[in-house]
């Protein structure tokens, strides 16, 4: 594909007994959203732990932007314009919303070996903090630590991290998680605003989002991809429907 | 069976709760609803113990458990389903679920080992692995089995759906519906609206750390603009 | 008049805290059977513990100089700490009698004027033990030390005079416990005997272990007395006994001073004193001469150096004089571990090896 | 060849030695993660306990059965007045109470028994030697020691992968919120774990008596030298603390035994001799350093 | 949040600011000149001690071999200002390298050399975390440690002592009071530039490191040459300490580098408070303060010094720094 931004071919990885990428192969395009759904322990996490980095496969290739990333540590991935958000929330507790979202900031201006100035007047980062904080709603919450927020707002500022380097492609692991029903309203709107701009892979258990938001997607079963087309296609693949949707076939499209 | 009588409660120096009262009984499901944030969870980790309260009373069963230690609140039969999952990370999963069990109440058929995981196959053929191997869904599972383990009279879930797929997330609610056919008392958080009003009788919403509306589900399905007020859809 | 100020450094805590705690008990019964004098002038010691670090103790040294005006120091029980000490408060017009730590340093090219030693000088006691032991007709010593320019300064102490052939040269780990390789090495080199220099809890354990792996019946054990004091002994028991020690002094030395010693200080403490507590003793009694001489006046140093340096006391040891490098010329003992009539664990003069025994840096030091 | 064959028995035997010293601080720091600098200080009291008792009786045995429960005591005291309020804080700050605690052990010591060594004896029942390989006679108490190290290092791996207790403690450690919540007395629990580790720590001292000096202070030099053991082998995981305990135990005699033998080959003897002196000194440490460069968590790592 | 300008927390920091200043001049008028040196003493304890806090507070790096770094720089001044003496090389081979007595080039030596160990025991050692972390340290120092022991050109276990302190540009060191005016130029230098640091892009990626390193990675950052680097700028300042205890007590033995020594500077931190500048600065002083005086008091000093600690530990919640400026925030 030539629009393809990240390309994997036949990715393995196995934990032992557990075999979690199965001679996995994904096409992300440039600009697209492509969700990739699956059974709970189907290897969506750990697909997107080889994607950015975390995890190193056993064999397989994965190209990004036209370079091959496969054995890349993942600072070099994150440089390059990938950024994640994790399943199980991972911010920096002690810090402060705006502290966490200025890393975030400042992973992309360059090198941090700046010893001297001030971190919080520097006026690029300081621009770049505002719109993140604006984009997941935590403008108020912006001097608390990351510690007392509440999970729900956690997870926003979860999000918010991963958007704030203004990455090429965006790698959300179950943004959904634990946002109220409330939250993922806004959350729908925002990756709507943001598919726009970035490409997206998102990784979901909604239905209700994944249907409404993706372009293509990817079903993967015992680390294998067993389909992938657009949301027509998927809800009407027999297979997919018995290994992972049931009868919850969302009603909107 | 649970009485929570004006509980105000503080993390630090910041008041989370400022007078929540709500009750459960016998053999009911009541929901707590509200957005991120609101105190949801700060409720149910004072119900716990896990977080004093300054202020209130919370009954269980006729006796005051907010002066008792978090144990002795567990062992008086009520089953935590904490919110992100909380497993034991150094624990294998068999060793998650057999840990903390416990048939206190004597219950006449206390769940198994066998029983859960026909509830869970998923989890059958991950019984050595340690808990952070667990995908995220997984260690959800683990974390409802665990509480149901301890065989508990009233089962407190907060947002123990999350990360679950469609079909397992399914299968919760059928267990859910189960529990409350043989008479155990539930206390759920979710957002899964639907499948909340479809369980429970009657439902709480929480805002700033007060209980600002109280309803059984007819009431809740019926008002869009209480809905949209209050939890944002 | 005010009282003159000794100021007192020693190591009271950490392992070694019983040494210290000897040399001030020895050195305060002098004071105690004057009543607070020394040579007949009122006295007040100054006693800080310096934990075993060189840097407290020379914080200790500052404080006993500028805030409480000391002139007369003593006490330091190791080497090291005496390096970094002296060297610096001699140069303050300050008199530095030591009454353990001898390092060859301080007695070679970094002698001073104002430094005296009045217990011995490191090297004494292995020396004598080499004489003895060659003289008693071992062919094959087998060697033992920690690994540090100490040890090795010891087992050259006892090769300076031993002549016989070398079974075995092994530095062991500082502070190390267990000695169990050391002991089957040991065994598989077949000595006639053994050398060996570990203080404190080293010797104790290697001595215990020594005598469970049965050795002990079968090849003599030697070394300086610092592994075979009264109160180490107390920890060491049987595993100790036969073993022949070099020291220059024991509780049993048949002089009138000593034997007075020994009696009021087993009276003060309910304990026999051990080599360490009589040179407390024997340092207290110095002072006392020399601030008699000078008539308790302490401004003018030299009156009260050329005092010391006279060494007119009643030693616990017998005869005892000042070399030119201000360190003794004694007799130096050989002391074998024997229990007494009473049970308890302690050492018996054999015989006095050298006579009037000074030491080899002399010549490096330049002080006439 | 004998003489190797000696001194391979002599690092097992140290290796053993090492874990009996190690298996109370495998518990308390490896599995109930609690930073105890003070460790060593309950070895120190059973030793003291013990070899005063055995002093008055006669009887090694009596010393063992006083010596136990006093660590045990000591423990729990420190652990319901102290440690108990700092499981919720800082994991430093446990450092810094327990840095606190070895002074005040110390120089209590200092205090009730004066500033000497002790004396402790084997028992005579245990005084002789074995030759159970000829030409190597042995003693019997180290033998003794041996044992008891295996069957403690037993008891513990069943106590932890057996039991649900041992579950227990593991799940205090891995979320002690979460334990509580599930009705785990997790306090109860606490102070009774750790008073076992340090009646271990006694154990261990009581046992070391007879073969090393009794003295103040006798608990830090043997401290480190257990958290060495504890790291090598994977912190958490009693398997590991037994591999490396051997493996120090193996490694630091072998080096003492033979690297002057092996340098000789290469430099001239007094050199030589020097080195591997400085060498054997600093074997313990540059095998842990090799172990963590290569295996960042330890031999045989616990799940965590 | 405060009205004033002046709360609790500047209000003590000026305060013992102005201590320390005036300290030499009022122990002169007081009669009681040897608490110059004594606090000296502090002083350069304090920078080490702010040194380890650097990597500790805001890195979170424990380690229990931060006196590792202290003792080589005093060996390096020692080394070099004896061979200064002597007139004879330090060694010749891949450069040659001579003695030297002033402090303006003997320094900036035992900063670079404690800086380039920390650069190679750093990389060695960051590979591990937590737990692992604090032992390879620990290890470390200890091979350090018996390196020097048995070390007899340069004294071994007994250590060298230093003919004289060195010179540095026009002062007499040799006065205690200048001296001590040295030692707290270094401190508030080093502290001031710690206070940039944490604060500084530098510092925020520290802090995120010692919260969440995995989380770092992914946002980019490559954690491991930041955490590096604040490792060898810890060593460097412990390096800078040794070099003016080595001054001050005009002598070095291996003791410095023992792991008991690194678990004192660990106390002073946790003690003073860490992941606050001015924390480790109070630890100093109230550890040796007490060490000094209580022992002054009774032999037994210990069974006081152990249970103040633990005290601390139970009731201020940042150490003393916590109980007197009453801050919770860690920004120093
Ligand atoms: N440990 C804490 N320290 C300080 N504040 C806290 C802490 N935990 C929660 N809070 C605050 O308390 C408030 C209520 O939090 P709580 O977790 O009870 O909300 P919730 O209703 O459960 O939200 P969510 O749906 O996002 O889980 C939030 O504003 C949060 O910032
Ligand atoms: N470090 C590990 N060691 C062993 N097994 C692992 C490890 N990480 C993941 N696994 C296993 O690999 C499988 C795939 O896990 P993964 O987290 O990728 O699932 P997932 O698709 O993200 O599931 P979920 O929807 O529940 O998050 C699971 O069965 C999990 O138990
Ligand atoms: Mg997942
Ligand atoms: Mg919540």
């Amino acid at each position: 594909m030539a629009d393809s931004l990240l390309s994997v071919q036949s990715l393995n990885k196995r934990f032992g007994a557990v075999q979690a990428s199965r001679d996995l192969s994904l096409e992300v395009a440039r600009g697209e959203l492509h969700a990739l759904i699956g059974p709970n322990g189907a290897g969506k996490t750990t697909a997107i732990n080889q994607l950015c980095g975390e995890t190193l496969p056993d064999s397989g290739q994965i190209v990004f932007d036209g370079r091959r990333i496969t054995r890349m540590p993942a600072y070099r991935r994150a440089q390059l314009g990938m950024a994640r958000s994790y399943q199980i929330t991972s911010v920096f507790d002690q810090l402060t919303v705006r502290e966490n979202l200025s890393l975030a900031v400042q992973a992309h201006h360059g090198h941090s070996f700046r010893f001297w100035r001030k971190a919080g007047s520097d006026p690029a980062v300081r621009q770049a903090v505002l719109p993140a904080m604006a984009r997941v709603d935590l403008e108020s919450r912006a001097d608390v630590p990351a510690a007392s927020l509440s999970h729900g707002e956690k997870r926003q500022l979860e999000v918010g991290m991963a958007l704030a380097g203004r990455p090429k492609i965006l790698l959300l692991d179950e943004p959904y998680a634990g946002m109220g029903p409330g939250g993922a309203v806004e959350l729908t709107r925002l990756i709507q605003r943001l598919k726009t701009e970035v490409t997206i892979l998102l990784v979901e258990h909604d239905m209700g989002a994944v249907f409404r938001l993706a372009d293509r997607i990817t079903v993967l079963v015992y680390g294998q991809a067993i389909a992938s087309g657009t949301p027509g296609e998927i809800r009407e693949d027999a297979q997919v429907r018995k290994a992972y949707l049931g009868d919850e076939t969302p009603v909107r499209p | 069976m649970l009485e929570v009588d004006q509980i105000e409660t503080v993390y630090g120096k910041s008041q989370v709760l400022f007078g929540v009262s709500m009750t459960v009984r016998e053999g009911e499901v009541v929901t707590l609803l509200g957005r991120n944030g609101m105190g949801k969870s700060t409720t149910v980790r004072s119900i716990m113990g896990l977080t004093p309260i300054r202020r209130g009373r919370i009954v269980f069963d006729g006796r005051a458990i907010d002066r008792l230690p978090a144990y002795a609140i567990a062992r008086l039969g009520i089953g935590l389903v904490p919110e992100g999952r909380q497993i034991f990370p150094n624990l294998t999963v068999r060793e998650n679920m057999v840990a903390t069990a416990a048939n206190r109440q004597n219950a006449k058929s206390p769940y198994t080992l066998d029983d859960v995981l026909s509830i869970f196959p998923r989890l059958a053929d991950r019984l050595n692995h340690y808990g952070n191997q667990l995908s995220g869904g997984e260690q959800q599972m683990l974390a409802v089995v665990r509480a149901l383990m301890t065989n508990p009279r009233l089962l407190i879930l907060d947002e123990a759906t999350e990360g679950l797929a469609p079909l397992v997330r399914k299968e919760i609610w059928q267990a859910l519906a189960m529990l409350k056919a043989n008479g155990h008392a539930i206390l759920v958080i979710d957002k899964n609206l639907d499948a909340l009003m479809k369980l429970a009788e009657r439902h709480c919403i929480m805002e700033n750390g007060r209980v600002v509306w109280r309803g059984n589900s007819v009431e809740l399905a019926g008002d869009d603009a209480l809905r949209a007020r209050y939890l944002g859809v | 008049a005010e009282p003159v100020k000794i100021g007192m450094i020693t190591t009271l805590s950490t392992k070694a805290g019983y040494l210290g705690e000897e040399i001030r008990d020895g050195f305060q019964l002098a004071i105690d059977q004057e009543g607070g004098r020394l040579g007949g002038v009122p006295v007040a010691l100054l006693v800080d513990d310096d934990g075993r670090k060189p840097e407290r103790a020379r914080q200790i040294a500052d404080r006993f100089i500028k805030r409480d005006g000391v002139k007369i120091m003593t006490g330091i029980v190791f080497s090291n700490v005496a390096i970094a000490v002296v060297p610096k408060v001699v140069r303050q017009e300050v008199i530095y009698v030591s009454a353990n730590a001898g390092p060859s340093l301080l007695a070679g090219k970094g002698c001073h004027e104002n430094y005296f030693n009045v217990a011995y000088q490191n090297d004494n006691l292995d020396e004598v033990v080499g004489r003895y032991v060659t003289d008693a007709g071992f062919k094959n010593v087998y060697l033992l030390a920690p690994n540090y320019p100490a040890g090795k300064d010891h087992l050259g102490g006892f090769k300076r005079y031993y002549e016989g052939a070398i079974a075995g040269e092994v530095y062991t780990k500082l502070g190390q416990s267990d000695y169990a390789a050391e002991i089957a090495a040991l065994r598989a080199a077949r000595p006639d005997g053994v050398f060996f220099f570990l203080p404190g809890g080293m010797g104790i354990n290697f001595l215990k272990q020594y005598a469970q792996a049965g050795l002990n019946r079968t090849i003599p054990v030697f070394g300086p007395a610092f592994s075979f004091d009264e109160r180490l002994l107390q920890a060491v028991k049987d595993a100790a006994i036969g073993v022949k020690n070099g020291s220059q002094w024991c509780h049993d030395l048949d002089n009138p001073a000593n034997r007075q010693f020994v009696a009021a200080f087993k009276k003060a403490y309910g304990r026999t004193p051990t080599l360490y507590a009589s040179q407390g003793y024997d340092a207290a009694r110095l002072i006392g001469s020399a601030l008699k001489q000078a008539g308790g006046n302490v401004d003018g140093l030299d009156a009260l150096r050329n005092a010391i340096r006279r060494a007119d006391f009643a030693t616990v040891r017998g005869k005892f004089s000042f070399s030119a490098n201000q360190h003794p010329v004694q007799d130096i003992y050989i002391r074998e571990v024997v229990k007494d009539a009473g049970g308890h664990y302690t050492n018996r003069t054999v015989e006095a090896v050298f006579k009037d025994h000074a030491n080899v840096y002399v010549e490096e030091c330049k002080l006439k | 060849m004998l003489l190797f064959i000696e001194q391979l028995l002599n690092g097992l035997q140290l290796g053993i030695m090492l874990f009996l010293m190690s298996a109370g601080l495998t518990l308390v720091f490896g599995i109930m993660q609690v930073i105890n600098l003070a460790h060593g200080s309950f070895y120190m009291i059973g030793a003291y306990v013990g070899a005063t008792v055995t002093a008055r009786t006669g009887s090694f045995v009596l010393g063992i059965l006083a010596a136990l429960p006093a660590a045990a005591l000591a423990g729990m005291l420190v652990e319901i007045l102290v440690l108990r309020r700092l499981y919720r804080k800082e994991h430093l700050d446990q450092v810094l109470a327990t840095f606190g605690l070895i002074m005040f052990f110390n120089e209590l010591t200092r205090i009730v028994w004066g500033r000497q060594p002790l004396f402790m004896d084997v028992p005579p029942w245990l005084a002789g030697s074995i030759e159970f390989i000829p030409g190597v006679p042995y003693p019997s108490y180290r033998l003794a020691v041996i044992a008891v190290g295996i069957m403690v290092g037993l008891l513990l791996y069943l106590l932890f992968t057996r039991t649900r207790m041992g579950m227990q403690i593991r799940a205090g450690a891995g979320n002690r919120e979460m334990a509580g919540a599930l009705g785990i007395n997790i306090r109860r629990l606490y102070t009774l774990v750790f008073g076992l580790g340090t009646l271990l720590a006694g154990l261990a001292g009581v046992m070391a008596g007879p073969i090393l000096a009794v003295e103040a202070g006798m608990g830090e030099s043997i401290l480190i030298l257990t958290f060495v053991v504890i790291v090598i082998g994977g912190i958490g995981s009693i398997r590991g603390a037994l591999a490396g305990a051997l493996l120090v135990g193996l490694v630091d005699t072998l080096g003492r035994a033979f690297l002057p033998t092996v340098l000789r080959l290469f430099f001239s003897a007094a050199y030589a001799d020097g080195i591997a002196a400085s060498l054997a000194s600093m074997s313990v440490y540059i095998l842990m350093a090799a172990v963590l460069v290569c295996r960042p968590r330890g031999l045989v790592p616990a799940h965590a | 949040m405060h009205k004033l300008p002046v709360n609790r927390r500047t209000l003590s920091v000026a305060a013992g600011a102005a201590v320390l200043l005036a300290l030499p001049v009022v122990a002169g008028l007081a009669g009681e000149p040897y608490l110059v040196t004594l606090f000296g003493r502090i002083l350069i304890y304090a920078l080490a001690a702010v040194s380890l806090d650097l990597m500790l507070g805001f890195g979170g790096m424990v380690s229990l071999g931060h006196a590792a770094f202290f003792g080589i720089g005093a060996y390096v001044v020692c080394i070099l200002s004896l061979h200064g003496l002597e007139g004879t090389p330090v060694f010749v081979w891949p450069f040659e390298l001579g003695g030297h007595q002033s402090g303006l080039v003997l320094w900036p030596a035992a900063v670079f050399f404690s800086a380039a160990s920390a650069a190679v025991i750093g990389a060695l050692s960051l590979r591990t975390s937590g737990m692992h972390f604090i032992m390879i340290t620990l290890a470390f120092a200890q091979m350090l440690y018996y390196f020097f022991v048995s070390l007899e050109a340069y004294g071994g276990d007994d250590g060298i002592s230093l003919f004289s302190r060195n010179t540095f540009a026009g002062l007499d060191l040799a006065d205690d009071t200048q001296f001590y005016y040295l030692c707290l130029a270094a401190l508030a230098a080093f502290l001031f530039f710690s206070h940039r640091l944490v604060h500084s892009r530098f510092g925020m990626v520290i802090r995120g490191c010692r919260e969440n390193e995995r989380r770092m990675k992914s946002l980019g950052f490559p954690t491991f040459r930041y955490r590096l680097v604040c490792f060898v700028i810890a060593g460097a300042g412990a390096g800078l300490a040794g070099a003016l205890i080595a001054n001050q007590t005009e002598y070095v033995s291996p003791g410095l580098m023992h792991w008991t020594r690194s678990g004192e500077i660990l106390v002073m931190v946790l003690l003073g408070g860490m992941g606050t500048l001015f924390g480790p600065v109070l630890g100093a002083a109230t550890l040796l303060l007490m060490e000094e005086f209580l022992s002054v008091y009774t032999e037994h000093w210990m069974v006081y010094l152990g249970p103040f600690l633990i005290v601390v530990v139970l009731f201020a919640k940042r150490g003393i720094y916590g109980l007197i400026a009453g801050v919770n925030d860690n920004h120093g």
